[in-house]
């Protein structure tokens, strides 16, 4: 049927747009959505491979990057709503000083 | 032959979304496709028979995750962010980055295919991991990271309320 | 060839169901808005709709004709494509979400190993629909319906998971089906096992569904009609759709979970097998009921429309009754268990339903404060020590080999005592909070 | 505060002030603002830090037209102002201009007034109770106090014919005699209601949802009750004991026993609990005013053409939302010079900005609910 390496292909497919998000954007929420876009390109990997190798490990696994998304998500949207209140801004560009 | 259709539909709707989510000018739709891209995962992850994580990726990702972000969306005021420059000025530098890392990925995946059967589907006599099968490794084998996790998660709710709090 | 009829056997099944739910659904929520409007009649000490049909049985189809017929419209300064598309996705997660339950034993789309999950997770899908509805109108009172909708959701969301978590470690299993054998095995359903749990899921199907008295995403009194402020016709009819979808499909879960699904009471006792009969009584009774009314409808229509009702009642009484008098071993006879299995999972469906709609002509609405803190302050804190208890109740039955009858009852009482504390507590913040309030 | 007046809302009827402040626009078409008023809440985040009440949408000249009316055409116009108790405009007035004549109704026209009055309050504080209970959620009493209010106007419509805007009364006394049922009717609808009063306290006083939502809420303390001019039963709920009916006692209310309930806190759950208790209290006035309706004419001698001698009267009744006063200047001729109304529902709403800072905006609905002001009233 499908080729585990067309399983790869999609995900590296969605991690390279992921990428192009991160590197190219300015707006921060968008940023951070294209980490999650990475992230779950990495969990389809995961899962193809579980499927290859015969193990449920790689589920176990896929589901800590989902504890991992969901932590960083949180904690990544308190700092865009404390940046923004301090800031009146979403732009990453305007990210530049280390402490205010 | 569904399982391919099922497989190629998920998949274009996956990429299709994905380059949607990091070129569309208003967040709340990038929102929206991006929700799309996580359940053609978890259609995906159906496909692969992965019936629990299908249920956790819709549940936490687009259920909660999704939301999350949704919900700060509305709560900052976009109409100015819509109108200003959306990209950065290292754009096709950056564009440049990303695709050689692509090439580079798709190279991994040619010259890996010399040490793992990728070429071929999984072996039909593969298990197909239950929710009690995952539910038992993930409580005997990976005791630990999955305290740790919590821990984390636990760690990132304080953080979370510590930035979010008004006057800190 | 052969491949081709197997798979077409294979698909044709759950189509035809999924078929039918999509078109049954929006009449069954018509009647049951219907209901709901009787309901409220009756305690109120009204008639309720009396006009279209007789005692306004042809109502729903009335109200979806004109609903269909309205101008659809959709304000200047709205985001057009996400406002067209947000109650479409309301609807079609309450749908999707119908597509695993178990309406008796026959009457199953999928039977999917993650069962419960799948319900809930894709349930819970609809709150985007009601967000990005909020957000898209451009309104303000639509963008804080939508906002207090979405923090309450995934608020109530989070006790709904923990007293599911419960009843599913009393069953050790997702499959709906395998729920309720797993309560056949008990001899007991659930909600007597874990009392404790049924309540925490009943506050917060309420609170899930936007119903009163946590309806504070639609209050009128404040919020206009919340997320749905802008909607008109049959965009607005759609997000109804949904929200009573979503009802059944809570009230499923519920059966299915704590009232023991598809299951007759007292299900494992022969000495009531008496009860197998009250379904065609029942419809037999509603039938004679009709009839008794027919002959004081003003108008001839109305008392053919009546006169047709009662007979179908009839009709539905003897299917239910067919299979109880055919002769045992005979295929008439081995239908019973899905005929009565469908009946007695819609009356408890219905039964639930009523529940929700007493509760909403009986009680005021909660303030978004109270709201928040019964959510997060009472009922997480309870959900997590009623999972707490059914486990320690599952260890003195399995592991120390004490009786259902001792091990259930003792941690009951010791959830409910933290619960009587959990209450005092926030009593005690209830009013430090007025005190506050009086400062300021 | 005068001196920080909220700016107008904007076209999206939002303004974001400071960074947290915005300022929100309610009504003048809202559902639970009782009609046409409307209110500019300044809010942090949900709570609201100011308030300012916009009023006049309702303005229709009552006090100029009776400068162009004789005494007995502008009668029927107060009914037009609270018209949830337009008995009780009516008697104001009458009496005033009766005052202002020199005149007095017969004694069986006062008694006869007295009843229809305290009907009229109950049927007041029924509509109050099931919109109130509306606004807070509670969608059923507003359909069991509707019930009871029908029969009182039906009541009403035996006697004079109309339901609503009644004007019932004369000066002078009354042009109808009570029909030959009244006492019945009245007995009829009197003694099951404290019944009824009970069913409508079992659904709300001790329902946890009802008492958190009002216990606590929009304390006016009798200081500030007396300080802002509240009257009727705000004042009273915050334990000042004054009712116009006891003090200066007008009507044929000095012929009958009755209590003044009062309150402790001064909050919504006390207003809430004075009204209940009203309602109980003028039913014991109706009974004991039908057990014996004194024999005699209706109508005292005050001429055809009204004349009131030039002068100035103040007179103020106990309404259904508070004291109702009128005052009016005669200049010898058939209309008045000026007449200048007050009306206990602007006067009440007055306190509204004190009551509501610091608490949520949910409770705006609560406390422009337990201030039961009739817009009509308001803008006159």
């Amino acid at each position: 049927m499908i080729p585990t390496s067309h399983y790869l292909f999609l995900s590296l497919g969605l991690f390279t747009i992921g990428v192009i998000g991160v590197v190219t954007r300015r707006n921060v929420i968008i940023i951070l959505m294209s980490i999650e876009l990475m992230l779950n390109a990495v969990n389809i990997n995961l899962v193809a491979f579980s499927r290859l190798v015969g193990s449920a490990e790689g589920h176990v696994f896929a589901i800590f990057v989902i504890t991992d998304a969901a932590a960083e998500a949180a904690v990544g949207l308190g700092i865009i709503i404390a940046f923004f209140r301090n800031r009146e801004t979403l732009l990453g560009d305007e990210m530049d000083l280390l402490k205010w | 032959m569904l399982d391919q259709i099922v497989f190629y539909f998920f998949a274009a709707l996956a990429v299709i979304s994905a380059l949607l989510v990091v070129t569309r000018r208003n967040v709340v739709q990038s929102a929206i496709f991006l929700i799309t891209a996580l359940l053609a995962t978890a259609g995906i992850f159906l496909q692969l028979h992965a019936e629990f994580l299908f249920i956790v990726q819709v549940i936490l990702y687009a259920g909660g995750i999704m939301v999350l972000f949704v919900f700060v969306i509305m709560l900052i005021n976009l109409d100015v962010s819509i109108h200003q420059v959306q990209f950065n000025r290292q754009w096709w530098l950056g564009l440049l980055l990303a695709l050689v890392l692509g090439a580079q990925l798709i190279l991994a995946v040619a010259l890996g295919r010399s040490g793992l059967p990728l070429g071929e589907p999984a072996p039909a006599t593969a298990l197909e991991p239950s929710t009690q099968l995952v539910g038992r490794v993930l409580f005997n084998e990976y005791m630990l990271p999955f305290e740790i996790a919590s821990i984390l998660l636990l760690v990132a709710m304080i953080g979370a309320v510590v930035m979010a709090k008004k006057k800190v | 060839m052969q491949a081709l009829i197997n798979f077409v056997i294979s698909i044709w099944v759950p189509l035809v169901c999924a078929l039918v739910i999509v078109a049954v659904l929006p009449l069954a929520a018509g009647y049951i808005v219907l209901m709901e409007r009787k309901v409220m009649a009756d305690m109120q000490a009204r008639l309720g709709p009396m006009r279209v049909g007789p005692h306004g049985l042809l109502q729903p189809i009335a109200d979806a004709v004109k609903l269909l017929l309205k101008e659809d419209i959709i304000p200047e300064e709205a985001d057009k494509g996400i406002f067209w598309i947000a109650p479409l996705i309301s609807v079609t997660a309450g749908m999707l979400a119908m597509s695993a339950l178990a309406i008796g034993p026959w009457f199953q789309i999928a039977d999917l190993n993650i069962g419960l999950l799948f319900v809930v997770g894709i349930g819970a899908l609809g709150i985007f629909g009601i967000v990005l509805g909020g957000w898209s109108s451009n309104s303000h009172y639509s963008l804080l319906g939508a906002l207090r909708s979405a923090a309450q959701l995934v608020s109530y969301e989070t006790a709904a998971g923990m007293a599911i978590v419960g009843a599913l470690l009393l069953a050790g299993t997702l499959s709906i089906r395998e729920i309720i054998e797993a309560q056949e095995d008990y001899r007991v359903w659930f909600v007597f096992a874990a009392p404790v749990g049924f309540f925490i899921y009943v506050v917060a199907s309420i609170a899930e569904t936007n119903r009163a008295p946590f309806d504070l995403p639609e209050a009128e009194s404040e919020l206009v009609a919340g997320y749905m402020t802008e909607y008109s016709g049959f965009r607005w009819a759609l997000y109804f759709l949904a929200e009573y979808t979503n009802m059944v499909v809570v009230a499923s879960i519920a059966t299915t979970l704590f009232l023991g699904g598809w299951l007759r009471p007292f299900a494992g006792s022969r000495a009531f097998d008496f009860l197998d009969y009250l379904p065609s009584v029942l419809m037999l009774g509603i039938a004679g009921y009709c009839f008794y009314r027919t002959p004081k409808q003003p108008v001839k229509i109305q008392q053919m429309v009546l006169a047709a009702i009662g007979a179908s009642f009839i009709l539905v009484g003897g299917i239910l009754a067919a299979p109880l008098l055919a002769p045992a071993g005979s295929m008439l006879a081995s239908a019973k268990p899905g005929l009565h299995g469908a009946f007695w999972f819609l009356l408890k469906v219905v039964l639930y339903l009523y529940l929700f709609m007493w509760l909403r002509f009986t009680f005021p609405r909660y303030r978004f404060d109270q709201l928040m803190r019964l959510g997060w302050q009472f009922l997480i804190p309870l959900s997590i020590v009623n999972v707490m208890g059914i486990a320690l109740a599952l260890v003195l039955h399995r592991q120390l080999g004490w009786s259902h009858w001792t091990a259930f009852p003792l941690t009951t009482i010791l959830t409910l005592a933290v619960a009587g504390m959990l209450g005092s507590a926030g009593a005690k913040k209830d009013k430090e909070h007025a005190i506050v309030g009086e400062e300021a | 505060m005068a001196d920080q007046r909220i700016p107008f809302a904007t076209h999206a009827e939002t303004t974001v002030l400071g960074a947290d402040e915005i300022v929100l626009n309610m009504g003048p078409q809202h559902p639970s603002t009782h009609g046409v008023l409307r209110v500019k809440l300044r809010l942090d985040g949900e709570k609201v830090i100011g308030s300012e009440c916009v009023i006049g949408y309702l303005h229709r000249g009552v006090e100029k037209i009776a400068e162009h009316r004789t005494y007995t055409q502008f009668a029927p116009y107060v009914d037009r102002m609270d018209y949830v108790a337009a008995v009780s405009n009516g008697l104001g007035y009458c009496e005033a201009v009766e005052k202002l004549l020199g005149a007095e109704a017969p004694l069986r026209a006062r008694v006869i007034r007295t009843i229809l009055t305290e009907l009229q309050r109950i049927a007041s504080h029924l509509f109050w109770l099931g919109t109130h209970a509306l606004d807070i959620g509670a969608l059923t009493p507003l359909f069991y106090c509707l019930r009871e209010r029908e029969e009182i106007l039906k009541i009403f419509e035996k006697y004079c014919g109309a339901r609503l805007t009644t004007h019932a009364f004369r000066i002078g006394g009354l042009q109808y005699e009570a029909y030959d049922e009244f006492e019945k009717d009245v007995e009829r609808f009197c003694t099951p209601f404290d019944k009824r009063v009970d069913e409508y306290e079992s659904l709300l006083t001790g329902n946890r949802i009802w008492v958190g939502r009002t216990k606590g809420i929009g304390i006016l303390t009798a200081k500030e009750a007396i300080d802002y001019a509240a009257s009727g039963p705000v004042l009273r709920a915050s334990g000042v004991k004054w009712d116009i009916r006891k003090a200066m006692p007008y009507a044929a209310y000095d012929l009958y026993k009755f209590e003044i309930p009062t309150g402790k806190n001064g909050d919504t759950f006390d207003r809430y609990i004075v009204r209940m208790e009203e309602m109980r209290q003028s039913r014991l006035i109706c009974l004991q005013a039908i057990e014996n309706i004194p024999a005699g004419p209706i109508m005292g001698k005050v001429g055809k053409v009204l004349k009131p001698p030039p002068g100035e009267v103040y007179h103020a009744i106990e309404a259904p939302k508070g004291e109702l006063g009128y005052y009016i200047v005669s200049d010898g001729t058939t209309q008045p010079y000026r007449v200048r109304i007050r009306p206990p529902s602007l006067i009440n709403l007055e306190a509204f900005d004190k009551m509501i800072r610091g608490h949520l905006v949910a409770d705006v609905v609560a406390i422009i609910g337990t201030l039961d002001i009739v817009l009509g009233e308001v803008d006159r």
